[in-house]
């Protein structure tokens, strides 16, 4: 399918026959791509697909197990992080990796400070930084300890640091996950300014639109191989989802409006302890699923916690089925009703290193629990077996340790860990969040289904797309306040964003 | 199992070395001496199992079993205490030893190190002050409650060999932690803590009092320990007494298969552990070598023994993995 | 127990110097029983003597020894009455006090220090003894077991030499060393091992049982620490040996006086730790004034060790009793508690001391 | 420096409580004494404190300051050893020491806490039965080197107050790790790994050489001060010297401001935190407390050190809050 690079003598980078494996997994098998000069490259794929993994290798963070890289045309084995940036390799992690203790400058150098005999040259590392701040946006100074930064702020130091190391190829995992519109909008400029000085740049996202919008070509990876390319003229969302999953997608987003219920979930005055300043309140119905909008920073997962009682609440009241309750511990509010999945799966929703079963029951347990607190472990088979099926969770059995689950398969354990609940409530933050298009789908037929069964949704994205593809209505929040609601009728991307900027007339500018 | 089952081997050609290499190591009087010894580290090794598989450490184990040592006769006999009030007594104070450290590291955040640092300071510091450094001891009298440390129960069918009292407590502490461990939330939420704690948090799970829960059962049987010791050696001198113990629990937790990180262990594996440590200390004597080389024989096996388990595990990885690669082939 | 009425005088002392009271300190090596006798020795000379007396007793050592001693100089002592625990190679510090005030040595001595004399006992001389005993125990021979905390201390390599000398037959050199972990021999006796329990007393125990374990003809303990003979007891009497194997023991802790009355011990060598206390408070006191009459020509003042055995127990331990006994009333002043009569009988020397110990605070 | 200020106004006012009831405190002879202690403390302590910003921990540190205390006059006096090549030897052994630390921790994936648990139990076996637990000492000879821990200089304005040698290495060490903790790759490197392994390696670091590095530091700074101990005491017992030594050190360094997490600490923190460990067991003597109870005001005072420092920070977060809440209203 890709003929393009006929134009180029020799491609930039060229990647042949990777294979890698993972104990339990082979995240690759033979895998093959090229890169030219100046091209941005998008490489998409579900869950495990192997993505990141191709990623660490050509970064040198991973050695394969066989296979070799070209640059130019020449073998080149890359062994260590150092010898990859020798060679102009640069990779922003899916994850973010910065030191928390140290400022944005010494972030952005670690590993290539400017030195005299050892001796780092601060001054140095801040001029420059700065220059590069600026480049990506962040009005901050280069001697703010990264630790006081937002999640969305530490991507975009991340970013800063990439395009620091001057590279010739720069990879970028995911770069907008925790990106708003707004961010992300900055980020593309960036990318398109890099291409234009001949810099190539792989891109890797869950969201389809980004890609269509910067890809010059598409390389799609299925189970570890390749599933085939996509030039330019061939990149559309159905053509990117069929071959990722590798049958077609009909409706993505399932949206079917039911008569909200009577009101389960009532807020009302809420200061959350981040933004202490602004009161909110709001009403959630049975039956319906709400988003909650706003850009990065803006206070849904501080609200999301709140309710929660991951956080206690300043001052206000929360109140569910008309009766005012007082959430003091995430204890409480499982046993008002509500369920919270969490925004960072890994750090909060999963035990990495328990079985399936263990992180499915762990909030059921202790409900099921025998005199002495003694386990029912026939309950928890049971129910482990069921959610398995209903949510259609790919593991070998239900001892599998979810550490070796994909992305979508340790998100639907966290949602089979609150449905075994049967809460009133469902909170979710960033359901979607580096979860592939596959599992999003049944995430969000789940997520309709479930609505219409009774529960109210309650769910916080930063994605534009699913938010208004399958919210019955949207809150808007902006730096801690609520800014305002919109019912499916009025929802656009415009007056969203108009919401989420805080303004309330001019139009969005990026 | 699997972990266990390398410090069974261990212990198992430990003693088959030095009973081959000295008769006496089988003796019906060696094997209780050991066993008893087994026993008393045991029940505080098992202690800090529970703070350590939370993610945990604690240092304090040694001050606490020296505090409750030279408390008991000191209230008994200089006090005249009564032994039901005494033994309630220094049972309390060490709950609340343990419920001190739990609520510093969970309500004030400091770090468990530093805070069990502090405690191994203090309590040796107030037995000290207490006992104005004197021995204390029961002398003749407290027979009955001695019983505890130093009886020894009849087998049935075993001629000569008699089971030491302490074994049975240890064995009924043991199988009660096991359970607790592996049958009841409170020990899947522990291991849950240990390897997540946010994780439990946004579960419901008030990891808070599980925490503090697993130090107060450290401190506790930290304090079962002090009385035994007591009891077993009559003669607790405050400064000496349960130095560096909690060193030696934490190796033979370590060495029965709990991770320092948190999130693992076995009871049985613990008590293995403790149990290897005590035959190992036998066996230097059994077999005539200077005790001044005794720890560094001890330290060498507890790293041999860590590290052939870390190679173990890594070779039983790559074999799955290439075991996998295989099926995948076909 | 330290003497926390006493420093507060001090400082109230140092703190207006028109008072002509002296201050004399009192360093032992370590911490333990006999120690808390000899500072009831010099507290009681402190009284009798009107001197203000600081006990200082080194948990960990010969660094805690030297940081102690360093203290009390800064406090400006008139006198320190020392027992070096490595007198060959603590010469610096005792030149320090020599400097800075007076220095007399006790219970282990630096010969060639500028101590102004010495006060205590022979560690071989003592030790020797004890082989005495042993021979005494094992009148046909037999296998015998040391055992010791530490063999680092002077004091308990001397009396372990002694007591292989002795039994050896060999004549006195306290400058041999046999090394521990080889058995030593002669047609009668074999000294099987040292074992060492670096003052973790269920680790002491530990030892004395793997040793009868080991050692199915052991005939006899020696206990060179005062722990140890009681522990070496307690496991004999638990292995229901009492009858095979003997204890010799060093120093007057209550279980090994009880056990020669019983008969379980042969018997123990004593200090005299409450006279070394008094005397070492005297001598200091007339030094600081001055006064160079009290030193002897040859600079050593002799407190020999005695050899306590059945015969003579009774009449020991009475004396000992007094001793302290002497020291309770005259600081506890009024009426003893009545408690002390349902206390065991054999008990009542601790209680004793604690009693007094309590009275401090 | 906020964390540096804490702990400088406490040392400043236990000083002062001391020498207002004992005016012998600020006598020429008392602190000559406390700053030649202070600084072979505070020289292990700042080993360790590179240990600890790496993220790990070093219980080990006692033990080889016995190792290296007893060799040093072994070798001197037994073996007729010249005085360079028996320092180059004990200084081989401790980087040799720390190379075999770090080479487990890192290459085997070890636990720290376990690796040098066992080394603590190791190295003073190895002495001990070097030495067969003869006490070593220098006798009356090698004054030249015996002045490197106990000479004293004189300083050109102040009367009577001589400046104690050890006083100058240490501050040369402090300043040169310092230097290197503040100034250098070196530093930074450490710093980013004891806050986030991984992202220290997705940048390239070499974290392994990093963190070993940090183990031959603290073990070779430990080898130092066991030399140092070994002159000024002139008399080392393989059995009793160094015990604890590990805990006092790691106690002057989370005083200090180090952080047991990794990431955190300053070099002068670690010395005004070795300074207050020894001013305090000063002052409870200059203040007629019973010894007994040194250990148990020691650890009190650094439990409400580290208290008070928990409280401070989160007060000042809270007020950093409230404040930027009130900027944003403006
Ligand atoms: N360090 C590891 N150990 C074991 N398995 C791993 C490891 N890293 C990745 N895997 C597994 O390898 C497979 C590929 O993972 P990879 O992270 O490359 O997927 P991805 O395409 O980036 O997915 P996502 O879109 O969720 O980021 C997955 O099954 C994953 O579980
Ligand atoms: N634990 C915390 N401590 C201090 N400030 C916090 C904390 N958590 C959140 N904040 C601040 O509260 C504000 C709201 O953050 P929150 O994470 O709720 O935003 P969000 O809308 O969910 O954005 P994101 O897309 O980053 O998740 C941010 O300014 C953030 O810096
Ligand atoms: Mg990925
Ligand atoms: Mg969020």
């Amino acid at each position: 399918m890709s003929n393009s690079n006929l134009t180029h003598s020799t491609p930039l980078l060229e990647v042949q026959n990777i294979t890698k494996q993972f104990p339990g997994v082979k995240a690759l098998n033979r895998v093959s791509l090229t890169l030219n000069k100046g091209e941005v490259l998008a490489v998409i794929g579900e869950n495990g697909a192997g993505k990141s993994t191709l990623m660490k290798i050509l970064a040198g963070v991973q050695t394969p197990d066989s296979g070799t890289l070209l640059i130019n045309g020449n073998k080149v084995p890359i062994l260590n992080v150092e010898e990859a940036l020798n060679h102009g390799i640069a990779l922003i992690h899916q994850e973010l990796n910065l030191s928390e203790n140290l400022d944005i400058a010494a972030n952005i150098y670690l590993g290539r400070e400017p030195t005299t005999c050892g001796i780092i040259n601060q001054k140095q590392t801040y001029i420059e930084s700065e220059k590069h701040l600026k480049q990506v946006g962040l009005k901050l100074s280069p001697h703010t300890l990264v630790g006081n930064l937002t999640v969305g702020q530490q991507q975009m130091v991340e970013i800063a640091k990439a395009l620091s190391i001057k590279a010739r190829i720069l990879i970028m995992d995911e770069p907008t996950s925790s990106l708003s519109l707004h961010e992300s909008e900055a980020l593309f400029s960036v990318i398109r300014e890099l291409k234009a000085q001949g810099v190539s740049i792989i891109y890797i996202s869950h969201r389809l639109g980004e890609v269509n919008e910067l890809a010059d070509r598409v390389v799609v990876l299925r189970d570890g191989e390749n599933a085939g390319d996509l030039d330019r003229d061939s990149i559309s969302h159905d053509q990117m989802v069929q071959m990722m999953v590798g049958r077609a997608v009909s409706q993505f987003f399932p949206h079917t409006s039911h008569e909200p219920g009577e009101v389960v979930l009532e807020v009302k005055h809420l200061r959350t302890p981040a933004n202490p300043k602004h009161q909110i309140s709001f009403a959630l119905k049975r039956n319906e699923i709400v988003g909650i909008s706003g850009l990065v920073g803006a206070g849904r997962t501080e609200l999301m916690q709140v309710l929660f009682g991951i956080d206690a609440l300043r001052s206000g009241s929360i109140s569910v089925n008309g009766q005012q309750i007082h959430i003091q511990s995430s204890k409480d509010a499982i046993k008002a009703g509500l369920a919270l999945v969490p925004e960072d799966r890994k750090l909060q929703g999963l035990i990495l290193e328990m079985a399936v079963r263990e992180n499915m029951s762990l909030a059921s347990v202790s409900r099921d629990q025998g005199p002495l607190g003694i386990i029912n472990f026939l309950k928890e088979r049971n129910l482990t077996a069921e959610m398995i099926s209903a949510l259609n969770i790919k593991t070998p059995n239900d001892r599998q340790i979810v550490q070796f689950l994909s992305g979508g398969n340790q998100q639907k354990v966290v949602l089979g860990k609150w449905l075994a609940m049967h809460p009133a409530v469902l909170l979710l933050d960033e359901p979607t969040r580096g979860v592939d298009v596959g599992a999003k789908e049944e995430i969000y037929h789940l997520m309709v289904e479930l609505a219409s069964k009774g529960m109210a949704i309650l769910f916080v994205s930063s994605d534009l797309e699913e938010i208004l593809g399958i919210s019955d209505r949207v809150l808007v929040m902006h730096e801690g306040q609520l800014t305002g609601e919109l019912s499916r009728e009025d929802m656009s991307e415009e007056a969203i964003m108009q919401l989420a900027t805080g303004q309330t007339h001019k139009t969005v500018v990026t | 199992m699997k972990k266990v089952l390398g410090i069974l081997i261990l212990l198992i050609v430990v003693c088959f070395v030095t009973a081959v290499s000295n008769e006496n190591f089988f003796s019906a009087y060696n094997m209780q001496n050991v066993i008893r010894l087994t026993s008393l580290f045991g029940i505080i090794s098992i202690g800090v199992a529970f703070v350590i598989i939370s993610g945990g450490i604690d240092l304090s184990i040694g001050s606490v079993i020296c505090l409750v040592g030279s408390l008991l006769p000191y209230l008994l006999v200089e006090h005249g205490f009564s032994v039901p009030a005494a033994l309630l007594l220094v049972g309390t104070i060490s709950i609340a030893i343990g419920l001190f450290h739990g609520l510093l590291i969970t309500k004030l955040k400091l770090q468990p190190f530093v805070v069990t640092l502090c405690g191994l300071l203090i309590y040796r510091g107030i037995a000290r002050g207490i006992t104005q450094d004197e021995t204390q001891g029961f002398g003749t009298a407290y027979k009955g409650l001695r019983y505890l440390a130093t009886g020894k129960i009849d087998l049935p069918f075993i001629e000569g060999f008699k089971l030491p009292v302490p074994f049975l407590i240890m064995l009924g502490l043991a199988i009660v932690a096991a359970f607790f461990l592996n049958k009841t939330i409170f020990g899947r939420y522990l291991k849950a803590i240990g390897n997540n704690e946010a994780a439990a948090r946004y579960s419901g799970i008030k990891t808070d009092r599980v925490v503090i829960m697993s130090y107060v059962i450290c401190s506790f049987l930290a304090g079962v320990g002090g009385v035994l010791f007591a009891l077993d050696i009559n003669s607790v001198q405050p400064e000496g007494i349960g130095n560096f113990y909690e060193l030696y629990a934490i190796a033979a937790a370590v060495l029965g298969g709990c991770s320092i990180r948190g999130g693992e262990g076995s009871i049985l594996g613990v008590v293995i552990g403790a149990a290897l440590m005590r035959v190992l200390r036998n066996s230097i004597t059994m077999l005539g070598i200077p005790s001044q080389l005794e720890f560094a024989i001890i330290g060498v096996v507890i790293l041999i023994g860590v590290i052939t388990d870390e190679l173990v595990k890594r070779y039983a990885i790559q074999r799955r993995a290439t075991q996998q690669a295989k099926q995948n082939a076909e | 127990g330290c003497n926390q009425d006493k420093k507060i005088t001090t400082s109230e002392t140092s703190g207006s110097k028109s008072e002509k009271k002296k201050t004399v300190a009192y360093v032992t090596n370590g911490i333990a029983s006999f120690w808390v006798i000899a500072q009831k020795g010099a507290e009681k000379a402190g009284t009798d003597l009107d001197v203000n007396v600081e006990v200082r007793m080194p948990p960990k050592g010969v660094s805690d020894q030297k940081r102690m001693v360093q203290e009390l100089l800064a406090q400006g002592v008139d006198g320190i009455a020392i027992s070096p625990i490595d007198p060959d190679n603590q010469n610096d510090l005792l030149q320090e006090i020599a400097d800075n005030s007076i220095l007399i040595t006790q219970d282990s001595d630096a010969p060639e220090s500028p101590r102004q004399c010495y006060i205590g006992m022979d560690n071989y001389k003592a030790g020797r003894m004890c082989g005495e005993l042993v021979k005494e125990a094992l009148p046909d021979g037999g296998e015998i077991m040391l055992f010791v905390g530490r063999l680092g201390q002077a004091n308990a390599r001397l009396r372990r030499q002694g007591v292989i000398d002795e039994v050896m037959g060999r004549s006195d050199d306290n400058t041999r060393y046999d090394k521990p972990g080889e058995p030593i021999k002669n047609d009668k006796y074999t000294i099987l091992d040292t074992r060492l329990d670096d003052f973790d007393f269920p680790q002491a125990k530990a030892n004395a049982q793997d040793a009868i374990a080991k050692y199915p003809n052991l005939k006899c303990m020696v206990g060179l620490f005062a722990y140890n003979p009681p522990l070496c007891l307690e496991a004999i009497r638990d292995a229901g040996k009492l009858n095979e194997i003997k204890v010799v023991s060093f120093d007057e802790e209550g279980p090994s006086l009880q056990g020669i009355i019983d008969g379980t011990v042969v018997g123990t060598v004593v200090q005299n730790p409450y006279q070394y206390g008094y005397e070492s408070v005297r001598v200091l006191k007339a030094l600081a004034e001055g006064d160079k009459s009290v030193i002897p020509e040859n600079k050593i003042i002799h407190i020999p060790a005695r050899k306590i055995t059945k015969k003579n127990v009774k009449e020991f331990w009475a004396e000992l009793k007094s001793l302290v006994d002497d020291v309770d009333q005259k600081e506890e002043g009024k009426a003893k508690s009545e408690k002390e009569a349902s206390k065991p009988a054999d008990d009542s020397k601790t209680t004793e001391k604690k009693k007094a110990a309590k009275s401090d605070e």
